[in-house]
């Protein structure tokens, strides 16, 4: 592996952002302050950041319900999420859009998607312009083990394969789709083979592992700049929070999340890792768990300040006529 | 009689159906919940709104059937089951996902008894959550009634109270033609008094809420509710209406709707869903070519923007039609 | 002016738009047709009804892509591709068939720029054949395009004859929000002058078949053709009518509508859909509200009846709105 | 294998009925008789009789757009069949629904389908119904090669996996849909293979044999009767006409069909076995051979003779008011 010392900042500041970005919003909500309901990705920052690690503007993600963290990891400005999710002016989609809604095409954003399984054709579609501009980049469909299930992604991977453009299917697998687990709602019980049986390669990964993510990304951008087409990554993952903010998850088992808290942090392993290889110093990172805290502390801020929408907002940027 | 809230009546009417029908199964995303999860304890949801509670304990996998996220292959398999004799009740968690099963809904269920010459039924019902006024964003907050009102062969309920909601439900499911079951989530905690057996209520049946003598109200689901404050509001003025909620949209009760414009004369009609090819312009037509020589001002049509909904709550706020717009438009038409 | 028929007149539009704006995509099932065929001949149907014959040898494999039977992958990779900057055309063999890719349609391309607060638009066009009268069944007979003019943030185009078809079509690729085509089955054939050149028709514009004085016609689609027929009909009676084809029913050319009752006082609007939420309810709301001191009679409204689309012949027949139905309703609208 | 006389005789006797049903139509159809447009079955007959020999009428199969041979083999009345393709009152469906629309669910036929991908969602639905009765009974999607890239048919399978219902997707490969070849339009080029994805066995048979097929459909009985799922058969068949009468089928290599019409036509093939292995006499062959066409010429005729719907029928079998 040849990740700089850049890198490597960058990606643990990510990870980072993405974890107090939620870990705050956690706090927010409960306090009442934010408006509809909003799915957390805390715990699944690796994946994010491993997937995105590697891509530029010119490349494309599609992303799920519980998208904040691949909307950070492709370079989303954080505040003006923060004003999205707390719909107000200066939000990224003027407060429009909402938790479920955040995009930003200028960053090759192309959305949350409240639709589960409404990403993947998107982001084939994205694929095909890629394919026409020569395979240099990518475009990565997110989905969750529960989306999987929707017929959209499956017609998703066929059309990329036999289009054999440069698509890259991320099945972010927390174990679970709202109160339903994925021994259940999976019936081969097998995500991966699953994609191998549409004809792409597929592997299985520790989505708690920045380091295992970001090798997978690897051999998924060598096969798709390969002009070979679509590829499929599996994280194994898991989510510190509800399916939704308020969910008393009694479909899982007591101590179940402490114990993943425990193992499956990526922060927590990331800086062990770092630490065993004396990749950076560890000082390196407090200073951005200290920068990080300020970043959140100052788009909360600047959200709680910022207006709500004026009602004139209602009706432009549609086409309206009557 | 009990009070209970409309989510409890539907649970309650589920209930019932299912102990007296043992053809009635349920079906849907986490209608029990917790299949497949480390605790082992299902019925982890009962629903995610929890409609179905109770029910998987009382009558297990066979019949209260949690599905993956696979919206057609569950309305498909409802269709299928019917056909094969059960009576499911399928779930679509919001309403707006019918887009992911549409064809399932207009072109396979409503379509088979007209298609196969009426040699067989298929009596489905789709129960949905639908509506907005809780920040769930542009594809958590749709109405959509209009298009399965659209639907030749589907039958569309709507229902604004607790007594309705069980009465029409339980007539659903005993009903041999598809049935679209609408429930508006800001509803779910409206409160009413029920009677504690079956009951059905017979569709094309509108409910006359108020009796007045100015000007006809029709307001569909939530706006109902919110055409009551209005009424409230111009009483004070001395004005009166008539209030009609029409329960079921198809088929609708055209008679109750005519014979009151025959009466005032003037008709508002109030609807959550953006204006274009709307229940709301449905109505208006019918009473635009039926009941014209009783108009005796222009139709006052209320509804939301042509737009998505809006995520951000002054948004939302100003998109859904509120009892300050069906004031107004209730003062319009008398000028 | 060289006179072709309607399905050349969109073939010629797809090969100008693709010729001048590299962007400019298709693709569908069998858009080129033979991919993994024995014979290894490419391009060997051009479309099922031959739309888009002679492009795949043009612009090859990259810009003109056959897919499997896929609708909602079509769509959404057509909705991905405009977010990527390109302009896809995507076709819908049948528009039937927006049962399976609905939510793409009316949850994703529709609402993404209104979603994303204007940041970014989605400039896809997806064509679709439509409605009776070729006998093919209750699953590839009918008109739909009520469910696309309810949806705020897609623009619906009726086309009725080569001229219109080809400038619309132009439009529709070169505007920045997304688009439903649609093209009536049954006029392909119907042939008519068009320019050489590209060109543009406005959306929101309705084009005005005839001028008169008695009672103002707006017919969708292919019901244009046939209200000439009834207006050829009465005008022996020495009645005489304008005729309005909408041409776009989102946008809607209201102006052009009640400006024409204002004349006359009497409106007929004729549909090939069932009734219920349909376009021809939507405009009869309208002029109910916004030009009801106009309207000297009741509203003529002509659709079909609320059923599936029949097989037999006869009741097909039946089904589909005829001239005599719109003479007849031309005279009550007189009574 | 234990087939007997009556069981050989049947089989043969559908699959001889479903090629002249087939045969007259492409004449009559050539002649403008016939409304509407219309999918032919002939070279395939082997999967419907195959498939439908051991079912009865608390079986189901859910079929497609080219479903003549399916509602054949499950014991549709040919008369009322030949009515409803010419649109005639008598009409298994009075007229209304037309060669893509014969239904008749008193024999466990639930309908032919227009939409592709529409019937194995319905089939998994009836098998959820057979399941509650024990698992006695069973329930068949009929898909084609093009099908079966439909996401409601990925659905459906994941669906039948996981509620372990007695549900049996036969996708009858011919080679094309529409236009178009498998080798292309299924990305992984193995249907059977993406079935074995979704976590079912799945096996591909010679789906000219009549043999063979009838075989595989006693494993897949045996496999869900014993309350262990859904299966796959991939009949590996061809189509004799083109994808609709009218198509001029220039995708498909000159002579193609000829070749196909002496190596994969079932009915010489079942005749060869019968001879070989003594299993009939030939005189029964040809008796049946005579009697099926004076039924069809029957069926013709009824349908000739059969009065079109009387305008007044236009409104029922709906609910109707407004
Ligand atoms: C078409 C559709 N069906 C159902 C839902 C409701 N829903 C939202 S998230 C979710 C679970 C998704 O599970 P998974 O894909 O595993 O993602 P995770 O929530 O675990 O990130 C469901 C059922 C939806 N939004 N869209
Ligand atoms: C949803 C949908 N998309 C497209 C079509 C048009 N269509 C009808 S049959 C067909 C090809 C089907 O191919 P296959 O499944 O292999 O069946 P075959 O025709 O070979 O029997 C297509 C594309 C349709 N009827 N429904
Ligand atoms: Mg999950
Ligand atoms: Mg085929």
């Amino acid at each position: 592996m040849t990740l700089s010392i850049e890198q490597l900042r960058s990606a643990y500041r990510v990870m980072k952002t993405i974890r107090e970005f939620e870990e705050r919003l956690h706090l927010e909500i409960a306090s009442g302050e934010i408006p509809g309901f909003t799915h957390l990705y805390s715990g699944q920052e690796a994946v994010a950041a491993g997937i995105c690690a590697p891509l530029t503007h010119d490349d494309y993600i599609a992303s799920t319900h519980r998208g904040h963290g691949h909307c950070i990891a492709k370079g989303c400005d954080v505040a003006g999420m923060m004003k999205e999710i707390y719909g107000r002016s200066g939000g990224l989609c003027k407060g429009k859009g909402g938790s479920m809604h955040i995009a930003d095409v200028t960053k090759g954003m192309l959305g949350a998607n409240a639709i589960v399984g409404g990403g993947p054709p998107l982001a084939v579609g994205a694929a095909i312009a890629c394919r026409n501009r020569g395979n240099k980049n990518v475009s990565v469909a997110f989905g969750g083990d529960g989306s999987c299930n929707q017929g959209t992604v499956f017609e998703a991977m066929n059309l990329a394969v036999v289009l054999k453009v440069p698509a890259i299917f991320v099945f972010e697998n927390n174990g679970y789709s709202e109160h339903t687990g994925v021994s259940y709602s999976v019936g081969s019980g097998d995500i991966a083979a699953r994609s191998r049986g549409f004809g792409m390669p597929a592997e299985k990964v520790d989505g708690s592992d920045f380091f295992a993510v970001y090798e997978a990304m690897q051999r998924a951008l060598a096969h798709c700049r390969s002009g070979a087409g679509p590829y499929t990554i599996e994280p194994l993952t898991t989510r510190f929070y509800g399916h939704f903010e308020g969910d008393p998850q009694n479909y899982r088992a007591a101590g179940e999340v402490a114990t993943q808290r425990e193992t499956m942090d990526c922060l927590k392993r990331f800086r062990t890792r770092v630490e065993r290889d004396q990749l950076l110093p560890l000082a390196d990172l407090d200073a951005i768990d200290t920068a990080v805290l300020a970043e959140i502390d100052a788009a909360v801020a600047a959200a709680r300040a910022a207006p709500l929408p004026p009602d004139s907002e209602l009706t432009t940027d549609v086409y309206i006529r009557y | 009689m009990p009070v209970i809230t409309m989510r409890d009546a539907i649970n309650q009417a589920l209930h019932q159906e299912m102990e007296r029908d043992p053809r009635v199964i349920v079906l849907g995303e986490d209608v029990s919940g917790g299949a497949g999860g480390s605790s082992g304890q299902r019925e982890a949801a009962g629903g995610i709104f929890g409609l179905t509670k109770g029910l998987h304990p009382k009558y297990g996998d066979a019949r209260v059937i949690d599905t993956p996220i696979s919206e057609s292959a569950i309305i498909g398999a409802a269709g299928g089951a019917a056909l094969a004799g059960l009576r499911p009740v399928a779930e679509i968690m919001f309403a707006d996902f019918v887009g992911v099963c549409m064809d399932q809904i207009y072109n396979q269920i409503a379509k088979f008894r007209y298609m196969f010459g009426g040699r067989t039924t298929c009596p489905v019902v789709i129960r949905a959550a639908m509506g907005a006024g809780m920040n769930m964003g542009a594809q958590h907050s749709q109405t959509i009634y209009n298009f399965m009102t659209a639907v030749p062969g589907l039958k569309v309920v709507i229902p604004t109270n607790p007594y309705d909601a069980k009465g029409l439900l339980i007539q659903a499911i005993r009903d041999d033609d598809p049935v679209m079951y609408f429930e508006h989530k800001a509803l779910y905690p409206r409160k009413g008094e029920v009677p504690v057996e079956a009951y059905t209520i017979p569709f094309g049946e509108a409910s006359m809420l108020r009796e007045g003598e100015d000007v006809t109200v029709v307001a569909i689901g939530r706006m109902a509710v919110f055409a009551e404050k209005a009424l409230d509001a111009v009483a004070k003025d001395g004005i009166s209406c008539d209030l009609i909620d029409p329960r079921t949209t198809s088929p609708l009760d055209e008679e109750t709707i005519l014979e009151s414009v025959e009466n005032t004369g003037r008709l508002v009609i109030v609807d959550e869903s953006p204006p274009r090819c709307s229940v709301a312009h449905d109505i208006a037509a019918i009473v635009a070519s039926k009941g014209f020589k009783s108009l005796r001002a222009p139709i006052q049509i209320v509804t939301a923007p042509h737009t998505p909904v809006p995520f951000a709550p002054s948004l939302e706020r100003a998109y859904v039609p509120g009892p300050a717009k069906i004031e107004a438009a209730i003062r319009a038409v008398l000028k």
